[in-house]
C-alpha cells in the first residue's frame, strides 16, 4: 500500500513542481516580455536608441539606482524594508565629499561614505529587530530623520567637487563601460551568491517566509536582521559613493524619491513586499525597466508635461499584466 | 524685533536666501525665526499660523507656489502681522500685503533665449525643466522661447524634458538629449543646479565646446564656477542673498512706517557671463557684503508688467 | 521523586504560565525518563501546547525551574534547546512554505562548504537519506508549500529527528496523519525510545496514547491530576482523570437509513485527475462520513459541494439544480464548509472569537448593514456554551484559544450560519474526547433539525460514531459505502486500504438511488 | 463539575478581559502619553501654546491629513493600502477649482471633486481586487500616473479662486471653530461607525485578518475591496475639496507627501500595515502627534534646518516605545 500512496505523492510532486515553474516563469517573462516591447517601439521611434552608447548610458544612468535596489532586495526578502535609503544616500554621499574636501584623500572619502552607510543600516537593524513595530514605521522615522540630519551637516548647500573620484567615476571607463556599471555588476554579482549560496542569505529567506519558524529554528533572529540591514547600508554607500561621483557633487536632497523607485523595482522584479521569496535577477530588471522607460520617453520626445502620466501606466500594467487573478 | 523668514522648500537656493538675512538681521539688531514649508502648502500656512501665534512683527516668505497665497496672507491680515512675499505675485493681493518682490517669472527666460540665440544661428535647440506644477518652469520655458524667436535665430526646439532641479535626473536627460539629437547646438536648463548635471553629460558626451549651456536662472556659487571654466555661456542670476536682504529692509520699514506698504518690487538679476562673472552678487557674501546691502539705497517699487502673476 | 534523578532526561517544577491574567500552568511538576515515552493528555486547553512550548523555549514561564541533565534553568530558548538536545514538532507544524523539503530540515544547521557557503549538494542528499531511513516519500527539492497538511507535518517530525535530540516533544502529531501513517510514525517512536530517547508525546487519541506510551500525564484545567503507568490505565479512567468523571459510552447499535427527502444529490460529479465519477445523494437528517487514503480525493469533493472549486456533472439541492460558482453562492444557497486547515483558510486569528463564529451569517444580525453588536455577542455567548468552547469570551481573539477550541470556535461559525447543509473537514481534528462527544451531539441534532452533513475525516472512531452511511473514496471515486452498524475500525481500515481489486465485501452506491432510502 | 468548570471560565473569561484591555492600552496610553510629554514641554516653553486659538490652529492645520488618513485606516485594516491618495488629492482639488472656475458653482465644483475621488478610488479598487500584485505596487504605478494627469489638466500651474468656497471653508467658522474641524469629526464619526458597527467595515477586518477564511465564509472580496477603496476615494476627495477651499486654490502638487505623512499616522496609531486590527481613533491620535510636533517646534523656535531632524527622531521614538519588543 505504501507504494501506491508514494507513486501518488510522486505525481502531486511533479504536477505541482511544473504548475509552479509555469507560474513562476509567466511573471519572468512578462517582464522580459514588456523590457522587449518597449526595446522594439522605442527602436522604431528612434533608431539611435539601439547605440552601444546609448545602452551603455542607460546602464550608467540606472546604476546607483540599481546598486540601491539590488541592496533593498536582501530586506524584501526577508520581510524587511528600508524607506530611509534615499536619505541614507544623501548622508553617506554627503560624508564622502566633507571627507574628501576636508583631506584631499579620495581613499579616506569613499570609506568614510561606506562606513556611514554601515552604521546608519545598523542602526535601523537594530531599530527593527529590537522593536515589533513594522520596519516601514520605523524606517520610514528615520528617513525624515536622516533627511534632517543631511541639510544640518551640509548646511543645506550642495557640497562640490569631489577630486579624483569625479575623474574615476564620472569618467572612467575600461572596454568602453563606464565604471559605474562594474560596481552595479559587481553588488549583483555578490547579492545574488549572497541569496542563493550563503547560509546568511537562506536565513533571511527563512525570516521572510516565517519569522516564528525561524525562531523556533534556533536562528538568530535579532543578529541575523542586523546583519542584513547593515549590508544594505553598506551597498547604500557604495550607491552613495558611485552618485556622488557621477555628480562630482553631494546633495542634501540627492536621493529623494530612490526608496520608492528601489522598492518599486523590486516588486516589479518579482520580489513580494511580504518577504520568503525573490531574486536579484528580477530586481534587475525592474530597474532596466524603469531606466529604460525614461530613456524611451526623452528619446521618443515625450514632452515633459506627459511623463510622469505615462511612466505611472506602463508601471501599473507592467505589474498587472504579471500577475493576474 | 522678531521677524520670520520662511522657505518654501529644502532647496539650497533659500538656503542662501536665509543665511543672508539672518546675518543682516544681526547687524540691525533683529531675531529671525526661520520655518520650513518642504514645498507643501498646507504646512506653509501652518507656518504662518504658528508665527503670528508666537508673536512675530513681521513674516517674510519664500511661497511655495505662485499665486495660492490668498489664504496665508488673510491670516496676517486678520492678525495685522505684515507679510512680505520675495515669490508669489498675485495682483489682487497687492493691496494686503506689506510688499512683494520677485523677478518677472513670464519674461525671466527672454533673455536668455535672445543671448541663444543670437550665438546659435539656426540649428536644434533643447530645454531641460524643472519640476513642473508650480507654474514657474512652465513660463520659464515660454520665455526662452520667446526670446529665442525674438533675436531673429532660426534655431528650433526639438526637444523639451523634465529635469526637476535635479541634477541627476539633468545628467541622465542631457545623455538622452544627446542620443536622440547628437548635432544639437544648445541646451537650455532651467537653474544652475541642473546645470552642473547637463554640464558633466555634454563632457562625458565629448561635445565640451560644441554643445552652448544655457541656465535660466541662478548665478549660483557653483554655476559661477562653471562659467569661469568655460562649460557655462550663461547664467540669468537672481541671488536670493540680495534679494533676501533688500525684502527683509522693505519689511523693516513697512513695520516702523518708513516704507509704504503694498507695493511691487523687482528682485535684483543680471546675466551673468564670462566677461562680468566677477562681477556678480555672491550668493554667499560676508558680513561686509551684507554690511554695504543693508546700508545701500531701498529699492524702488515699480509697476509689475503686465501678465505677472 | 521517587525515580532516581540521573536516569531523568528532562525534569520541569513547578511550572506556572498565565497569559493577561489566565492561568494555562499552576505549579505543574513534569518529568520524562531516558527510553521512556510518556504520554501527555487533557481536554482542549488544558495546558499541554503551552507546557511543551515551555520545555521546548518557544515560551518562557512565569515560575519554575526546567532540569536537562546537569543544569537547570529559569527559561530555555530554542537556541539553548537545540545545543540541549530538545527537539519539538509543535502543533502546528511551523515550517517555512517558500523553502524546498531540504532546507526545512536542516534550517539552522545547514552543512557548509569550504567556502561558508550551503552546501546544497550534501544537504539534499542527507535529507533523502533521513527520509528514507524514516520510510518517508516526500521529494527534498519540493517547496514545502507544495505539500498537503500530512506530509508537512511528516517533514516536521522528519526535522526533529534530524536534530539527532535526546529529547522529542510531540504536540498531536497525529492530528493531520491518517491511520496507516499514523502506525508508521509509532513504529518510528518506539525505536526512537528504544535507542535512549525520551519522547513525550500528546494527543487526543487515547488508544495511541495508552499503546505507545510508559507513562502518561493527565492535565485538567492547568493543573497535573496524575501520572499513571500505561499498563495500569485503560481509556475509561483516563477520560475520568482529564474531565473530572466517567463519560458514558455510546454504541453504534443503529442508524438510521430512510430519510424523509433528499437534500443534495450528486451525479457524475468529475474533476479531472481529481474526481471521476461520484454520484451520490445525502438525505435530509442524514450524516455522511467521507474517507480514504490521502489524496484519494476527499478534499477536492467537499470543495466541489461547496463551491470552491467546480466539476463536471451535475448537481442538484433540495431539488433545484446546484451550480456554485463561488462560495458565497453556495452559502446563499445554505451550504456551509468549513477546511481541515483553519489557521490558513479557517479562521480569521486577530479577530475575536464572536467575529469568527458570526462571520458567515452576519446577515442575520444587521438591519441595513448595521451590526447588532450586542445580538452578536449574546449569540456568541450561546454558541461558546453549546460548543463548551473554553474560555467563554467572545470578545478574546481567537489566536488566543487552545487548538481545540479553535477548531470548535471554527465549527461555531458552521453553525451559527444555520446551514441547510454541512461540509466539514475534520471536524473535531484536535478536540478532546469529551468536546469531541458534544460536537457529535451537536450535529446529531443538526441533522434531526432536518439538515444534511456531509463530513470528511480520518478519524476511523468518528466516522464509526458519527456517520449514518460512511464512503470510502479510492483514486476520486467511491470504492464503498460503509453502514457504521456493527463496523470495526480494523474493518473500516481493510476498507480503506483495500487494493482496488478488493471489492467483494463492499457495495458501491447503487446509481440509480435517487431515493432517499439506503441500506 | 460542569458548574465549577463554566464559574471557573467566567473567571477566566474576566481576566482575559481585563487582560486584553491592558495590553491594549499600553500602545494608547504610550501615545496618550507621547502626546502629553509633547504639549507640556511646548507650553512650558512658549505659554501661548495653550492657547485656544493656537490648539483650533492645530486642528485647522491637522484637518485635511486627517480626513486622508482616516480614509487610508479603512483599507489598512483590510490589509490594504492606497499610495495615490497625495496624488488623488491632487486631481480631485484641481477638478474642483476647474469646475468652480468653469460653471461658477461652488456646489457643481464640490461635487465634482467628490465624485473624482471616488472613481478614482473604484478604479484602484478594480485593479487591487482583480489582480495578485500587492496594492503597494498598483497604488504606485497609480500614483505616478495621477501626478502626471494632475499636471495635464492643470496646465503644471495652480488653478486659482474658488470664490464662495474658500470664504466658507477657508474662513467660515462656527462657534469659533472652523468649518475643515467639523468636516474631519464627521468624516472621524462615519470612519468610526463604518470600522465599528457596519457589516462592511467587519468584512474589511475580516479580509484584513485572513483573507482565504473570509473568502470561505462567503465574503464577497472583489466587490468588498472596491467599496473600501471607493471610499477611500471619496474621502479623499473630501479632503481635497477642504484644502482646496482653505488654499482657495488647487495646485498640481499639492498632494505630495501625503499618503506618507497619511500611513504615518494610521501606524502611529496602531492600526498595523498587515491588517485585520485597528482603531480611527489611534489614527486621531497619530495625526495630533504629526500636528503637534510641527506646531510645538515652531512655537519653541526651533529652525528650519533642525526641523526634520527632530521631527524624525519623535516619530521613531514614538513609534518604538509604542511597541518594544
Ligand atoms: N499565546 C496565548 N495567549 C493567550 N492565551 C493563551 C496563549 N496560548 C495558550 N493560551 C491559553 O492557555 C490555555 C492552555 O492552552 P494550550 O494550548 O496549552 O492547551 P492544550 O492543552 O494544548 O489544548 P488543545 O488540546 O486544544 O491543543 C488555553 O486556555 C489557551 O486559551
Ligand atoms: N493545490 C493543488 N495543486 C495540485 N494538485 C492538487 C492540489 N490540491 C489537490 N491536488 C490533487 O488532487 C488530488 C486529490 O487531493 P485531495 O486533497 O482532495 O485529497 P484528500 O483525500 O483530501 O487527501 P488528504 O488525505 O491528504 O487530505 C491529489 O492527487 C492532489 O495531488
Ligand atoms: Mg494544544
Ligand atoms: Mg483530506
Amino acid at each position: 500500500m505504501s507504494e501506491a500512496i508514494s507513486t501518488r505523492s510522486e505525481v502531486k510532486g511533479n504536477d505541482a513542481k511544473a504548475g509552479r515553474l509555469k507560474f513562476a516563469n509567466i511573471g519572468r517573462y512578462t517582464l522580459v516580455l514588456t523590457l522587449i516591447v518597449i526595446i522594439v517601439l522605442t527602436a522604431i521611434g528612434n533608431p539611435r536608441f539601439l547605440s552601444t552608447n546609448n545602452l551603455l548610458n542607460i546602464l550608467f544612468q540606472v546604476s546607483a539606482l540599481g546598486i540601491v535596489a539590488f541592496g533593498q532586495t536582501i530586506l524584501l526578502v526577508s520581510a524587511g524594508l528600508d524607506l530611509s535609503v534615499g536619505a541614507m544616500l544623501s548622508v553617506a554621499g554627503i560624508v564622502t565629499a566633507l571627507t574628501i574636501a576636508a583631506t584631499g584623500s579620495v581613499l579616506l572619502g569613499v570609506l568614510a561614505g561606506l562606513a556611514t552607510g554601515l552604521v546608519i543600516g545598523a542602526i535601523n537593524g537594530m531599530l527593527v529587530a529590537t522593536n515589533r513595530a513594522t520596519p516601514f514605521i520605523i524606517t520610514l522615522g528615520m528617513m525624515t530623520f536622516l533627511q534632517g540630519v543631511a541639510i544640518i551637516i551640509s548646511g543645506g548647500s550642495p557640497v562640490n567637487g569631489t577630486g579624483g573620484l569625479f575623474d574615476f567615476i564620472g569618467f572612467g571607463s575600461l572596454a568602453t563601460i563606464p565604471y559605474p556599471v562594474y560596481v552595479m555588476a559587481i553588488v549583483l554579482v555578490v547579492v545574488f551568491f549572497l541569496l542563493r549560496n550563503s547560509v546568511l542569505g537562506r536565513y533571511a529567506f527563512a525570516i521572510g517566509g516565517n519569522e516564528e519558524a525561524a525562531r523556533l529554528s534556533g536562528i538568530p533572529i535579532a543578529r541575523i536582521k542586523i546583519a542584513l540591514y547593515a549590508i544594505n547600508g553598506l551597498i547604500v554607500g557604495v550607491a552613495a559613493v558611485v552618485l556622488t561621483g557621477i555628480l562630482d557633487s553631494a546633495l542634501p536632497n540627492m536621493g529623494t524619491g530612490y526608496e520608492l523607485r528601489a522598492i518599486a523595482a523590486v516588486v516589479i522584479g518579482g520580489t513580494p513586499l511580504v518577504g520568503g521569496r525573490g531574486t536579484v535577477l528580477g530586481t534587475l530588471g525592474g530597474v532596466l525597466l524603469l531606466g529604460l522607460v525614461s530613456n524611451s520617453m526623452n528619446l521618443l520626445g515625450i514632452g515633459a508635461n506627459y511623463q510622469s502620466a505615462v511612466l505611472g501606466l506602463i508601471i501599473t500594467a507592467a505589474v498587472i499584466l504579471q500577475r493576474p487573478r | 524685533d522678531t521677524y520670520a523668514f520662511m522657505r518654501a522648500g529644502p532647496d539650497p537656493f533659500y538656503q542662501y536666501g536665509m543665511e543672508a538675512v539672518q546675518m543682516a538681521a544681526e547687524q540691525l539688531g533683529d531675531e529671525i525665526v526661520t520655518y520650513n514649508a518642504n514645498n507643501d502648502s498646507t504646512q506653509e500656512l501652518a507656518n504662518i499660523q504658528d508665527a503670528i501665534t508666537q508673536g512675530v512683527d513681521g513674516i517674510l516668505i519664500y511661497a511655495v507656489s505662485l499665486s495660492s497665497e490668498k489664504a496665508a496672507i488673510a491670516q496676517a491680515q486678520r492678525a495685522g502681522v505684515p507679510i512680505f512675499f520675495e515669490y508669489g505675485y498675485d495682483p489682487e493681493l497687492l493691496d494686503k500685503v506689506a510688499g512683494f518682490m520677485q523677478i518677472d517669472v513670464p519674461t525671466f527666460g527672454v533673455p536668455v533665449g535672445k543671448f541663444v540665440g543670437e550665438t546659435v544661428k539656426e540649428g536644434k535647440v533643447a530645454i531641460i525643466s524643472g519640476k513642473l506644477g508650480r507654474g514657474d518652469a512652465e513660463a520659464y520655458s515660454e520665455g526662452f522661447k520667446k526670446g529665442l524667436t525674438e533675436s531673429g535665430s532660426k534655431a528650433e526646439v526639438v526637444s523639451e524634458v523634465p529635469g526637476d532641479w535635479n541634477r541627476q535626473m539633468a545628467l541622465d536627460a542631457t545623455a538622452q538629449i544627446l542620443t536622440a539629437h547628437p548635432d544639437l547646438k544648445a541646451l537650455y536648463v532651467h537653474n544652475d543646479d541642473m546645470a552642473v548635471g547637463a554640464s558633466i553629460a555634454i563632457e562625458r558626451a565629448g561635445k565640451t565646446g560644441e554643445v552652448l549651456l544655457a541656465s535660466g536662472t541662478n548665478g549660483a556659487p557653483y554655476g559661477l564656477e562653471l562659467i569661469k571654466e568655460g562649460k557655462l555661456a550663461v547664467s540669468h542670476a537672481n541671488p536670493p542673498s540680495s534679494a533676501s536682504v533688500m525684502a527683509y529692509r522693505l519689511l523693516k520699514g513697512v513695520v516702523d512706517g518708513s516704507v509704504e506698504p503694498g507695493q511691487y518690487y523687482d528682485a535684483p538679476s543680471t546675466m551673468i557671463t564670462k566677461d562680468n562673472v566677477d562681477e556678480a552678487q555672491p550668493w554667499d557674501p560676508s558680513k561686509e557684503q551684507v554690511a554695504e546691502w543693508v546700508k545701500m539705497p531701498l529699492p524702488e517699487p515699480v509697476k509689475p508688467a503686465p501678465g505677472t502673476n | 521523586m521517587v525515580e532516581g534523578s540521573e536516569n531523568l532526561a528532562i525534569e520541569a517544577r513547578r511550572i506556572s504560565k498565565s497569559f493577561f491574567g489566565a492561568r494555562a500552568l499552576k505549579a505543574v511538576d513534569f518529568s520524562v525518563r531516558r527510553g521512556e515515552v510518556h504520554g501527555l493528555v487533557g481536554k482542549n486547553g488544558a495546558g499541554k501546547s503551552t507546557l511543551v512550548k515551555i520545555l521546548a523555549g518557544a515560551q518562557p514561564p512565569d515560575s519554575g525551574t526546567i532540569r536537562v541533565g546537569e543544569k537547570t534553568f529559569e527559561a530555555l530558548d530554542p537556541l539553548t534547546c537545540g545545543k540541549a538536545g530538545i527537539a519539538v514538532v509543535h502543533q502546528n507544524a511551523e515550517l517555512h512554505p517558500e523553502l524546498s523539503v531540504a532546507a526545512n530540515i536542516f534550517l539552522g544547521a545547514e552543512p557548509r562548504t569550504r567556502f561558508g557557503f550551503v552546501d546544497e549538494k550534501t544537504m539534499a542528499e542527507e535529507a533523502r537519506k533521513l527520509l528514507e531511513q524514516l520510510k518517508l516519500d516526500i521529494a527534498v527539492e519540493r517547496r514545502l508549500g507544495d505539500l498537503d497538511i500530512a506530509m508537512r507535518q511528516q517533514v516536521a517530525i522528519a526535522k526533529a529527528v534530524r536534530e539527532k535530540a535526546r529529547i522529542l516533544l510531540l504536540d498531536e502529531p497525529t492530528a493531520a496523519l491518517n491511520k496507516s501513517q499514523a502506525d508508521f510514525l509509532f513504529d518510528l517512536i518506539r525505536d526512537l525510545a528504544e535507542s535512549g530517547l525520551a519522547i513525550v508525546y500528546i494527543s487526543h487519541h487515547l488508544d495511541e496514547v495508552l499503546t505507545i506510551s510508559n507513562r502518561i500525564t493527565v492535565l485538567r484545567n492547568g493543573e497535573k491530576v496524575g501520572v499513571v503507568e500505561a499498563g495500569e490505565a485503560d481509556k475509561e479512567s483516563l477520560i475520568a482523570m482529564m474531565v473530572g468523571r466517567a463519560l458514558e459510552k455510546t454504541v453504534r447499535e443503529s442508524v438510521t437509513t430512510a430519510f424523509p427527502a433528499v437534500i443534495l444529490d450528486l451525479d457524475a460529479i468529475t474533476v479531472p485527475e481529481k474526481l471521476d465519477d461520484v454520484s451520490l445523494s445525502l438525505g435530509r437528517g442524514e450524516i455522511i462520513g467521507v474517507t480514504g487514503l490521502m489524496g484519494s480525493g476527499t478534499r477536492e469533493l467537499a470543495e466541489v459541494i461547496s463551491g470552491v472549486s467546480r466539476a463536471s456533472g451535475t448537481m442538484t439541492l433540495e431539488g433545484k439544480p446546484y451550480e456554485p460558482a463561488s462560495v458565497r453562492d453556495a452559502i446563499a444557497r445554505g451550504v456551509v464548509f468549513i477546511p481541515e486547515d483553519m489557521r490558513e483558510r479557517g479562521l480569521v486569528m486577530p479577530m475575536s472569537v464572536g467575529g469568527n463564529i458570526s462571520l458567515a451569517a452576519l446577515g442575520n444580525l444587521a438591519r441595513l448593514s448595521w451590526l447588532n453588536l450586542g445580538g452578536e455577542r449574546k449569540a456568541a455567548l450561546s454558541m461558546s456554551e453549546r460548543l463548551d468552547l473554553v474560555p467563554r469570551a467572545p470578545e478574546k481573539e481567537v489566536r488566543f484559544l487552545s487548538g481545540g477550541n479553535q477548531r470548535k470556535a471554527l465549527l461555531g461559525r458552521a453553525v451559527f450560519a444555520g446551514a441547510k447543509l454541512f461540509v466539514l473537514e475534520e471536524p473535531t481534528q484536535g478536540v478532546d474526547v469529551e468536546a469531541q462527544a458534544q460536537i457529535h451531539d451537536h450535529l446529531r441534532a443538526l441533522a434531526a433539525d432536518g439538515a444534511g452533513v456531509i463530513f470528511m475525516s480520518t478519524d476511523l472512531e468518528e466516522l464509526i460514531a458519527l456517520a449514518d452511511r460512511i464512503l470510502v473514496l479510492r483514486d476520486g471515486s467511491i470504492d464503498a459505502t460503509l453502514s457504521p452498524v456493527g463496523l470495526t475500525p480494523e474493518d473500516l481500515l481493510t476498507a480503506i486500504q483495500a487494493q482496488p481489486s478488493a471489492h467483494a465485501n463492499t457495495q458501491s452506491e447503487p446509481r440509480s438511488t435517487k431515493a432517499a432510502t439506503h441500506v
